[in-house]
């Protein structure tokens, strides 16, 4: 069994009592714009992908005319949102319709703070690391409201308060399974919470209970997302475009991307949470599997299970039609919240008696 | 006598106004430039929050005067303006002109004519239903179905390109006769056409219809009760979806239907539930139609008249009905004797579906709405003429 | 009719309880979710429905029948076409897309003197083909006519003119241009008969 | 076929409604007079014989040398599965009919198609605006006598 240590480069910061001014900016420049690298070219790959996926479920063929098999149609596309004029609504509320893309992006982009990529690679480690994640993802709410209200157009109005009465409520349950996992792990940094699953995925262990919390943990996690089954905010044949409809350009550029950061960001605290982040699969006895499966580096079993979350997520988007409104506060407060509340009384009763399993 | 002539105007500035504190009613613009109102549709909704209190249906947009039109064209060239109307059963209208015509001169057709034309037009029922199946799905939010249903119209549309030489507006049913004969491998495409829907129909099934949340957002959404539909004037599935088995092909026996055993499909509440299932099983009705006539189409010409022949109709009212995909299509021709129509009025099954919904609509939401305009299946150009 | 019109009525949707309900919304949607799977795996694996359009040029099925462009019939490699400038075609055309000039020949007969046929006003329903007494018409099924300028889209059938003058003086005419004005060849009796 | 035999039918029952005479000469058909229109058509719906219980269509001919409008008033009856064209004839100088609204629902929108395209007006119609032309539109199209400048010549 490996040790994994926690003396990330991170941990730099925490050292540097004697760094000047100087180095620090430099070192938050360099995260910034690593992570702006990370993100454009996450996003990318992850357009192409579920344009082809997406075409693939429709029995098409997709995007295939730039570069080989299309691979370059994101960045096309990205050249297209860059060139696009910036187009601002006559009597709208010019500087919230300014400053709301930003608030989306912005928030998405400090949760990527966080993230785990290995035992190595984070930015920050912070001991409260998913309370953290939690407070800040919401933020997002925040931009999508004003874009909406800011917008002087009557549909993007009502897609801002689908928004906010929907991300509001699943935001609970999505609070709730989080606390039925601290139960388990007992502590809320997030390295610490991969590293409590050395033994197996919380998934196997916590018996049915975690299991309800994934599944409560994901149905949530895709309203936060605006997928179908719950884009209702952007539901294309009810309310045109939602509310992103008065957006041009670069603007519409950064919901796009902070819709795409969430949902990589969302698919990695699953990931995390109850399938063990970056360490890798083991089944005990095969010792020759287990060290073959060690050799490949923490990041690529990270990446590799949060594309197949990502993908369940596509799977669902392509395949489901839309709830109703009502439908969708129904199920949130009538459904998940009671069954995660139980759900977190029953976790504590077995972490109690020490009734999961151990391996 | 009161006559008031109102504008759009005044009824939009007819707000509550004084009321200041608490919610407020308003307008908003549901099209025409809207992704669910399949086409140039305009509603103007009266809304609290998303709850509509009223609604107006506005049209015009592609209002293109086909009637007038109608008067200065021959009998024959009406016909293919009749394509431009309900799109998704061009085959069906053509039919119910040439119908009328032939019924006014007594002419009589032969049965591989007759049994040509009832084949196409149940080739058509499946085309405008595979179609409308994808943009129901379309219409709740599921991409998916969209590119299943065109895949399966697509197949069909080839089919038929072979014999019509057009894939949308054929033109093919003329007054005495088809405009060509079927191609010699029709018979066998459309019976492997037959052995390919089936299963599809199946997967429509458990994609859409077994849905937990289909079946919640149409059941019991837009009720239309039996008095209510009739006295709408609804004909078609959402006339049927009421419980009102009044289908013309059963009723009025034109073609060879008299011939084919088939079974009319009736709901029992006249909700969009209703309404969809109507549909999916008209689909299967339609392809044992077409099982049964495909094998023994009779011999004989496939036109009884030149075509060059100028036709005239004798003076008077001439009128017949005909059950397109959507509802009766009615027919009306005024005559003069010459070779023009005096007046030609078509009475569009969509014209008359689409009112009911200042009924059905009020008090439900907008994704509701967007639901019953999927169900009543409107096309606009019909709408409008 | 009515007595022995059997009726199917739809099914309604059973009222379920709390416990049942979850358990067939699971079903329902695990139906449909592999429903769609099958179709991933088969369009990865097996092959999409949609095709690649300028690549399957060459590969494309159109229908014998399809109508796509007008043209004239030639009597034989010879002569140029059939037709004798009756004006059948002009008094069906419902659009007035056909516009017939003729005038008298040498020998004192009615002969076509220019087919003017326009494929913006025409709605190809195939009136005009029919109509013919002299079968002189026929619809090719070429539907690759797309043109940058709405007045090239009339054509003169028996010869060509090439555009009207004035559009060679609002646009300086490039070499591009030109190549896409070049006349299109004549239509043999036998190329037509061949595919029909 | 079964519209002459209803004829017959209908002419016998309600004799006093149906007038014989007519500008147009047209047989097929029962033609009515304007006085008693809407109580003929409320009496023909509720009706045990015949039950016209679907308004199918409404419209309307310009008669321009006779000086008439015909209203062309197509019933179809759901139960008994037969149908009947009853026509009234409006004068053209005067032409004002009351509304069907209260006895079939349809009728408003059919009403004001015919409105629109024919300038008939309809008493107690609860919203009679134009339909698919615009609200400031000049003349009724389907009248014989109707010019604009972008009418193309026959």
């Amino acid at each position: 069994m490996i040790n994994y240590s926690l003396d990330n480069f991170a941990n730099l910061v925490d050292n540097s009592n004697n760094s000047t001014v100087f180095e620090v900016v430099f070192y938050i420049l360099s995260i910034f714009i690593t992570c702006l690298i990370f993100i454009s070219i996450f996003v990318m790959v992850v357009v192409y992908i579920e344009r082809k996926v997406a075409a693939a479920f429709q029995c098409r063929v997709g995007p295939n005319r730039v570069g080989w098999k299309g691979i370059l149609q994101s960045v096309a596309d990205l050249l297209k949102l860059l060139t696009k004029e910036k187009i601002t609504p006559l009597y709208s509320d010019k500087f919230l319709h300014f400053i709301s893309p930003m608030l989306c992006i912005s928030a998405s982009f400090m949760t990527l703070l966080i993230v785990p990529f290995s035992p190595y690679i984070q930015i920050i480690n912070i001991d409260m690391g998913i309370l953290y994640w939690s407070a800040v993802s919401s933020l997002g709410i925040l931009g999508i409201l004003l874009a909406g209200w800011s917008s002087y157009n009557k549909w993007s109005l009502i897609s801002a308060v689908r928004a906010a009465s929907q991300l509001i409520s699943y935001e609970l349950s999505i609070i709730l399974s989080v606390l039925t996992m601290i139960i388990f792990t007992n502590t809320l940094n997030i390295q610490k919470i991969v590293l409590s699953q050395l033994n197996g995925c919380w998934i196997w262990r916590g018996h049915l209970v975690t299991l309800i919390a994934f599944t409560i943990f994901f149905i949530a996690s895709i309203a936060e997302l605006n997928k179908i089954p719950f884009d209702l905010p952007e539901g294309e044949s009810e309310l045109g475009a939602g509310f992103h409809t008065e957006y041009s350009g670069m603007q519409f550029a950064f919901f796009f991307l902070a819709e795409y950061v969430n949902l990589f960001i969302t698919s990695t605290i699953i990931v995390i949470l109850f399938l063990g982040g970056w360490l890798p699969w083991h089944i005990s006895g095969f010792s020759i599997f287990n060290e073959l499966m060690d050799s490949i580096p923490p990041i690529i079993w990270l990446l590799l299970k949060v594309s197949i979350i990502i993908f369940v997520i596509m799977w669902i988007r392509w395949t489901l039609p839309r709830l109703r409104i009502d439908h969708l506060i129904l199920l949130e407060w009538k459904f998940l919240l009671p069954t995660s509340l139980a759900n977190m009384v029953l976790a504590s009763f077995l972490v109690l008696n020490n009734l999961y399993f151990y391996v | 006598m009161t006559i008031h002539l109102k504008t759009l105007n005044e009824i939009l500035h007819n707000l509550d106004e004084k009321k200041h504190w608490g919610t407020k009613e308003y307008f908003i613009n549901m099209g025409p430039q809207h992704p669910s109102t399949h086409g140039v549709l305009r509603f103007v909704l009266k809304l609290e929050g998303e709850i509509i209190k009223e609604i107006i249906p506005i049209l015009g947009y592609i209002h293109r005067g086909i009637e007038k039109i109608g008067e200065s064209v021959s009998y024959r060239n009406f016909v293919h303006l009749t394509d431009r109307c309900d799109y998704f059963s061009s085959i069906i209208n053509n039919w119910a002109v040439s119908r009328t015509i032939e019924q006014a001169l007594n002419m009589e057709t032969n049965d591989r004519i007759e049994t040509i034309r009832t084949i196409f037009a149940e080739i058509q029922r499946i085309q405008s239903h595979t179609m409308w199946w994808g943009v129901f799905g379309m219409d709740l939010g599921a991409f998916t179905p969209f590119f299943y249903g065109f895949r399966d119209r697509e197949f069909l549309t080839s089919i038929v390109e072979e014999t019509c030489g057009s894939r949308l507006t054929m033109n093919y049913i003329q007054p005495g006769g088809v405009l060509y004969d079927i191609k010699s491998n029709f018979i066998k495409r459309i019976k492997q056409y037959i052995q390919y829907l089936r299963p599809r129909i199946e997967e429509y099934e458990k994609l859409i219809s077994d849905n937990v949340i289909v079946q919640k957002r149409t059941e019991n959404i837009g009720i239309l009760p039996s008095e209510k539909a009739l006295s709408f004037g609804s004909t078609g599935p959402v006339l049927r979806a009421s419980g009102i088995p009044l289908d013309l092909r059963k009723n009025d026996s034109y073609g060879v239907y008299d011939k084919v055993k088939f079974s009319v499909v009736i709901g029992t509440k006249g909700d969009s539930w209703d309404r969809y299932w109507i549909r999916i099983e008209e689909m299967r009705q339609s392809l044992n139609i077409i099982e049964q006539l495909v094998d023994n189409i009779p011999a004989g010409k496939h036109m009884v008249t030149k075509y060059t022949t100028k036709i005239k109709l004798p003076v008077g009212y001439h009128h017949s009905s005909i059950e397109t995909a959507r509802g009766i299509l009615g027919i009306f021709v005024a005559s003069d004797g010459m070779e023009n129509p005096y007046r030609i009025h078509m009475r569009s099954p969509n014209y008359n579906n689409l009112w009911s919904i200042t009924d059905m609509a009020v008090g439900l939401k907008i994704s509701d709405l967007v639901t019953i305009v999927s169900t009543l299946d409107l096309i606009i150009p019909d709408v409008d003429r | 009719m009515k007595k022995n019109a059997n009726v199917i009525v739809a099914p309604r949707i059973k009222p379920e309880t709390a416990v049942s309900f979850i358990y067939k919304a699971i079903l329902s949607l695990k139906g449909g979710l592999m429903s769609t799977l099958t179709y991933f795996f088969k369009s990865i694996f097996v092959s999409t429905i949609t095709m690649e359009y300028p690549e399957n040029k060459h590969r494309i099925k159109i229908a014998n029948r399809f109508r796509a462009k007008l043209v004239l019939v030639s009597k034989n490699l010879s002569s140029p076409h059939k037709c004798t400038g009756c004006k059948v075609c002009e008094k069906t055309c419902p659009n007035k897309s056909i516009y017939i000039m003729s005038h008298k020949g040498i020998s004192q007969k009615i002969e076509l003197k220019n087919f003017v046929w326009r494929l913006d006003a025409c709605t190809f329903c195939n009136a005009c083909v029919i109509a013919c007494p002299f079968d002189a018409l026929t619809f090719k099924n070429n539907f690759e006519q797309a043109v940058y300028d709405r007045r090239l889209l009339i054509y003169n059938l028996n010869r060509y003119i090439g555009p009207p003058q004035s559009y060679f003086k609002k646009n300086t005419a490039k070499e591009n241009d030109l190549v896409l004005l070049k006349p299109y060849e004549k239509i043999s009796l036998q190329e037509i008969l061949g595919k029909c | 076929m079964i519209i002459s035999i209803l004829k017959d039918a209908i002419a016998s029952k309600y004799e006093s409604f149906v007038m014989q005479d007519s500008k147009v000469s047209i047989d097929t058909n029962v033609i009515i007079k304007l006085s008693k229109f809407p109580e003929f058509m409320q009496l023909i719906r509720d009706d045990k014989d015949f039950k016209f219980d679907i308004l199918l269509d409404h419209t309307a001919v310009d008669y321009i040398d006779e000086n008439v409008f015909h209203l062309v008033y197509h019933l179809y009856s759901s139960s008994y599965n037969h149908q009947v064209i009853v026509l009234v004839e409006v004068p053209r100088d005067k032409p004002v009919v009351s509304t069907l609204c209260n006895i079939w629902r349809i009728a408003e929108w059919q009403e004001r198609e015919v409105f629109d395209l024919f300038g008939i007006l309809y008493n107690n119609h609860p919203d009679l605006r134009r339909i698919f032309l615009e609200d400031d539109w000049v003349g009724f199209p389907l009248r014989k006598n109707y010019k604009d400048n972008f009418m193309l010549e026959k």
